[in-house]
C-alpha cells in the first residue's frame, strides 16, 4: 500500500488540501520556476501539519484509524510473517467461521499456532466474516487450535480486530456466552504462552476471547473498549452522536491503556497508520511478538500458566472502606 | 454476620445518614403489588411469602440478593465476606453525571455496597460458598468489586474445598470502568478454572435478566447450570440482535425454557424447589468423593 | 403393564388363539360344569406351548421383542430405579436432543450418571426423538456427561436402545461420524467405571458411542449388531425380505453374543419379554448393574481403564498366515 | 520389505498359485482410461505418471494401498508390518456366498491379504507409521484384521513415538463377521487415545471413498484432518439419507469441499502435493517438541 492510495481520514482533510495545493503549484514549475520556494515552503508546512496532527490524535482519531477500510487485517499479517503459513480449518462440528482464523506459522525461528479475528477485504469476504464479528463456532474454532497448541507445546499468537462477537439470533442459541467464557476459562488454563495484538478493534467479550493472554501488545493506533463508543454513547448520553464523548471516557486507545497498566507494549505503526505500510505494520508486530515470547520461553509451564492467571487476577481498580 | 445482624447495621447505617431510603426493591413500597405478567392485584406480603412468585401465574420476580440468600441459605448461618469493597473510579469517567455521584446514588436505591454479596453458609445442612448479584445495584453491572468479590470467594472455596454457587442478574460489564471492567470477565473465569481443575463443584444459576460479561463468563461455566422460569438470559440485547438481522425474534427467546430447549442450561426450576434441589447437587457430587483431584497434567515446556 | 394388555407379537399366534379358547369355554362353565377338565388340559397345553415358544426363539422373534412397542424404554427404567433420579439437559452448544436422555441417578447405594438412548413412548416423544435415533448432538450431550462424571469420580451407567444414529441432512452437516468416534476416544480414557445394557436394539456405531464400557450387558430378549438385519440383507441378499436370514447370519441375540465373548452377562427378562413386567425388568437390570458395578469400586482408576481398553483391544478373531 | 521386494514376493506368490491375477486397480487393465468426471480419454501411463489425477480436470481416481504408499514413501524406506494377519470366519457366514469364498475372491481381486497395509517409513526423511486402506479390497471393508492392524500400527507408533498417519477409503464395517467388526470402531479408538495421551501426532487422509465405521472411528479423530478433492466421506450413505428425510441432498453434499465448509476437515490438499504437507506437519510437531508428555492426571477413586 502506498501512500497516494491511502483514502483520508476526516480529520486528514487539512492535510489533504495541503497536498492538493502543492500538486497545483508543482505543475505551474515549468513554467513559474519561481515557485520553487513556495512549493518547499508548502512541503515543509505538511509535513509539520502531519507530525503535529499525528502527535495529537483524539480517541476519535485514533478510532478512525483502527477502523481504516485499508487497515491491515488478520491475514495480511499472517502472510507477511510467513508466506507459508498453513491455515487449518473448521470447529470440526459443522462450521468453518472465516471470521476467525486459524493456522501453522514459522514466526522467525520459533513455530506457533495463531488465531485471529478477520474483518475481510472484499465485500464478499466482509460479508461471510460478518464483518469480523465471529460466531460461537468461530470461538470453538480458535479453541480447538489452542488445545492443540497446548497438546504440541506450540505457543499461541493471536490477533484481535473485531467489533465484537456477532449479536445474531443463530449465535445466541447456540450459546455465543458460553463459548466465549469457555475460551476465557481455558485460556486461563494453557501452559503454553500466549501473545496477543489489537491490531484494529479490540472490542468486548468478543476480543477478550481470544485475548487471554501473558502479553498484551496493542498497534499504536488501535483500540480495546469494554463496548463500542457508538453503544456507550446511546445508552449513556441516550445519543450515538455523542460517540466521541464516549471515546474519550472510556479511555480506549492503545496508549491510555498502557498508563492503565492492562497491555504490556505498545507498536509503532508507520506514520499516517499501519494502513500506509503493511510491510513495516507486520515487521514491527512480528518483532514485538518475537521479543516477548523470547522471555516466556525459558519459562515452566507451570510459571507461564501462573504468569498468565496472575495477570488477570490483579486487574480492577477498588476501594476498601473503613467500615 | 448473619442476616439479622446484617439487616440491624444496613438500618443503623441507615439512620445515621438520617435519610429515609425507601426498601430494597420497589414492590416493598406498597400493599399491593401488580402481577407484571397476569396483572392480577397481589397482597405484597402474601407475595413476599410466596418467595416472590406470583401464586396465580407462576411469574417470578426479580429479587435482591439478601432477599436469594434468605431463601436459600440456613437461617442464621451466613456468613458475608468481602464486604468492605467498594469501586474506585479508575477513569475518571463522566458522561451525563459523574460514576461516583452514580454510585451513591445505587448505593442509596439499593442499600448495598455492590452488585454482588458473596459469603460462606449452609443449605439444608451443606456447607457451601455463595455469591448472589444484585440487579437492583446498578443494573446489576459488573465492574472491579463485583470481578474481585466473585475471584475472591472462587478462591476462598477453592482453598477450603467448598461447592459454589453463583446467583447471577446482570446487565453485563460496567462501562463506566472501561477496560477494567472487561478484564473482569477473565479474572473470574481465571480463578473457575483453577477451581475446577481442584475437582470442585460449581453450580451457576441464572435469574432474571442475566445478560452481556456477566453470561459471557461466570455464568456460563457452572458444571451445573439452572435457570430460574421465566427468566431472559443472553449474551446480545435482543433489541441489538432485531437491529442487526433485520427481523423479529420470537417471543420466547432468550427465555430460560428457550435456553433449555437449546441445550444451554441443564434445568429450569422454580424458585420454592430451588434449595432442596441445590441441597441434593451437593450432596450428589460430595459425600464419598472428597478426595482431591491430581493435579492437571503439566504439558511440554515451551518450543524454543 | 399386564399380559392383558400386552399386544401380542407374530409367532405368539397360536399363543393367542388358544387364550381365545380358554376365555370362551369359560364362559360356558357355568352352564356345563364337564368343561372344566377341558379347561384345565388346555391351559396347561398353554403354558407349556409358551414355554416352548419362549425356549426356542429365532433371531427374528428375538427381534420382534427387542422392538416391541410397548418395550420398557430408558426412562422407564430410570424412573423405577430411582423415581427421584434428577435430569440433565444439552450440550451446552445449541440442542438437548431428546433422543439422548442423561442425568443423576442413586442406584441403591451408589450415586451414577446415567445416559441413555430413548425411542419415545407417545408418537410426539417418538418424533422428537427421531424413533430413538440421536443427532451428533446427542452423543455431544452424552460426552459432557461422561466428562462430568470423570470429573466427580461419579461411575457411568449406559443404556442403549437405538436403531442406531440418526442418517440426516444436518446429522451429517454437524459430523455425526465425529461426534461417534469422539466418544469411543473419550469413553475409552475414562478412569471411572463404565457398564453397559443393551436393553433393545443395540443398532451400530450410534449404540457403541454410548457402549464403550468395563462390562457390558444385554437384556435376554435384547439385540446388538452391526448393521440393521434389514440393511444387511438389502446388501448382502439384495432384498430387505431376507431380513430373518441376515438377522440369524450376524449372530445378534444376546445369548450370541455372550458365547462369542463380547458381552458379559445376559440379564434374565419376565416370561413374553420386559413389556409384560416394567417393574421385575428394571429389577433384575438394577441388580446386575450393582453387582457389576460393586466388583470394579475396588479397582484404581488407572486400572478401571486399562481393564476397559483390554476388553476392546481383545475383540475380534483372525488368523496369522504362515507365509 | 520395501516395495520393490514386495512386488516381487507379490509376483512370486501369483505365480505359484498359477493364476492370472488381473492387476491391482481397474484402470490398469487398459491403454487408455476415461476420466470419470470430464470424460477425456487418458493414456493410463500418464494418468500413473500424474498419481491418477486428471490432468484435465483434476479428478482424483481411486488408488491402491500400494501405489498410495509409493507415492507418500521415499523409495525403499517402507517397511511393511504384519503383513500375515488374515481374515478368519467367526460366524460361520453365508448369505448368497460363504465368506470364505468372498474374502479368497477379494484378494484375487486386489492382490492383497486385507483391506489395510500397514507399516513405517520415511516422508522426505521424516520418520512415520502409515496405516493406508483399499477400497479395491473388499470395499476397503473393516473387519476383525484392518481394526487390529490399526491398532497395532497405533500401538507401534506410541511405543516408538512417531507421528502416525493412516489414510481411509471404505464402505465402512464388514457384516461378515458381525458384532466384531463393530468392535473394531472402539478397537481403533480406544488405540488412538492412548497415542494421543503421549502427545503425539496423529494425521488422518480421508480419501474417495470413506463411510460409516471407519468414519465414525479412526477416521475422524485425527489432530489434523486432511481430506482429498472431490473425495466423498460421511457416516451414512446418501440413498439411505434421501430415504429418511424424503428429499434430494444437494450435488456436492459430503465431498471433501462440504466438508472443508462445515469444518470438518483442515484442509483439503491435492494429491501431489500431499507428500510435502505431510513432511511439513510432521516437522512443524516435531523438532524441538520431542519431550514425551507427563502422563493424564489420575481422577478421584469411583464412589462406593
Ligand atoms: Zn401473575
Ligand atoms: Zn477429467
Amino acid at each position: 500500500m502506498t501512500d497516494k492510495k491511502a483514502i483520508p481520514l476526516e480529520f486528514e482533510k487539512p492535510l489533504e488540501l495541503l497536498a492538493q495545493q502543492i500538486e497545483a503549484l508543482q505543475k505551474q514549475l515549468v513554467d513559474h520556476p519561481e515557485l520553487e520556494s513556495d512549493i518547499s515552503h508548502l512541503k515543509k508546512q505538511y509535513e509539520n501539519l502531519r507530525r503535529s496532527l499525528y502527535s495529537n490524535l483524539s480517541a476519535s482519531d485514533h478510532l478512525a484509524i483502527a477502523r481504516h477500510p485499508q487497515r491491515p487485517y488478520t491475514r495480511d499479517y499472517f502472510a507477511r510473517w510467513d508466506p507459508n503459513w498453513m491455515e487449518m480449518h473448521g470447529d470440526r462440528k459443522g462450521m468453518d467461521d472465516p471470521a476467525m482464523v486459524t493456522g501453522l506459522l514459522h514466526l522467525g525461528d520459533h513455530k506457533v499456532v495463531v488465531v485471529g479475528t478477520e474483518k475481510g477485504r472484499s465485500l464478499r469476504d466482509k460479508q461471510q466474516c460478518n464483518f469480523g464479528m465471529p460466531q460461537p463456532e468461530g470461538y470453538r474454532k480458535a479453541l480447538r487450535l489452542f488445545k492443540h497448541a497446548e497438546k504440541f507445546g506450540l505457543p499461541v499468537v493471536t490477533l484481535i480486530d473485531t467489533p465484537g462477537a456477532y449479536p445474531g439470533m443463530a449465535a445466541e442459541e447456540h450459546n455465543q456466552a458460553e463459548a466465549i467464557a469457555v475460551n476465557l476459562f481455558e485460556l486461563a488454563g494453557l501452559k503454553v504462552p500466549v501473545i496477543a495484538i489489537v491490531t484494529g478493534e479490540g472490542g468486548s467479550g468478543g476480543a477478550l476471547a481470544v485475548g487471554v493472554a501473558n502479553r498484551i501488545l496493542m498497534m499504536e493506533h488501535s483500540v480495546y473498549s469494554v463496548i463500542s463508543p457508538e453503544g456507550c454513547a446511546s445508552i449513556l448520553w441516550r445519543s450515538a452522536d455523542k460517540r466521541d464523548d464516549a471515546a474519550k471516557a472510556m479511555k480506549i486507545t492503545a496508549r491510555e491503556i498502557l498508563d492503565l497498566g492492562v497491555i504490556d507494549e505498545v507498536i509503532e505503526e508507520p506514520l499516517g497508520g499501519a494502513h500506509h505500510d503493511y510491510d513495516l505494520a507486520a515487521q514491527n508486530a512480528k518483532k514485538a511478538v518475537i521479543k516477548q515470547l523470547e522471555k516466556m520461553l525459558a519459562m515452566s509451564g507451570d510459571d507461564v500458566r501462573a504468569d498468565r492467571q496472575k495477570k488477570f487476577r490483579d486487574m480492577g481498580q477498588f476501594k476498601e472502606a473503613a467500615v | 454476620m448473619d442476616l439479622k445482624e446484617w439487616f440491624a447495621s444496613r438500618k443503623k447505617q441507615r439512620e445515621a445518614e438520617e435519610v429515609k431510603l425507601p426498601l430494597a426493591t420497589d414492590e416493598y413500597c406498597a400493599l399491593w403489588t401488580q402481577c407484571f405478567q397476569c396483572r392480577e392485584l397481589l397482597y405484597t406480603s402474601q407475595l413476599r411469602q410466596n418467595q416472590h412468585v406470583c401464586p396465580k401465574c407462576q411469574y417470578h420476580f426479580r429479587i435482591g440478593a439478601m432477599q436469594r440468600i434468605e431463601q436459600l441459605v440456613d437461617h442464621g448461618t451466613f456468613h458475608e465476606l468481602d464486604a468492605k469493597l467498594e469501586s474506585a473510579d479508575p477513569l475518571k469517567f463522566v458522561d451525563t453525571d459523574s460514576y461516583v455521584k452514580r454510585q451513591a446514588e445505587a448505593s442509596r436505591k439499593s442499600g448495598l455496597r455492590e452488585a454482588v454479596i458473596t459469603g460462606e453458609g449452609e443449605i439444608v445442612g451443606e456447607k457451601a460458598c455463595l455469591g448472589v448479584m444484585d440487579f437492583g445495584h446498578f443494573g446489576g453491572s459488573m465492574g472491579s468489586v463485583v470481578g474481585e468479590k466473585v475471584a475472591r470467594i472462587t478462591e476462598y472455596a477453592t482453598e477450603k474445598r467448598l461447592p459454589l454457587i453463583l446467583v447471577s442478574s446482570s446487565g453485563g460489564a460496567r462501562m463506566q470502568e472501561g477496560i477494567f471492567s472487561l478484564m473482569q470477565l477473565a479474572k473470574t473465569s481465571s480463578a473457575l478454572k483453577s477451581f475446577s481443575d481442584a475437582g470442585l463443584l460449581y453450580i451457576s444459576i441464572l435469574s432474571e435478566p442475566t445478560y452481556g460479561g456477566v453470561t459471557a463468563s461466570f455464568a456460563m461455566l457452572g458444571d451445573i447450570q439452572i435457570a430460574e422460569p421465566g427468566a431472559r438470559i443472553g449474551f446480545a440485547g435482543r433489541r441489538v440482535i432485531e437491529q442487526t438481522i433485520r427481523q423479529k425474534l420470537p417471543a420466547d427467546f432468550q427465555t430460560a425454557e428457550y435456553l433449555l430447549k437449546h441445550g444451554q442450561v441443564d434445568m429450569v426450576v422454580e424458585r420454592g424447589k430451588l434449595k432442596e434441589k441445590l441441597a441434593y447437587l451437593i450432596r450428589f457430587h460430595a459425600s464419598g468423593n472428597a478426595k482431591p483431584q491430581a493435579a492437571p497434567p503439566r504439558p511440554k515446556a515451551a518450543t524454543r
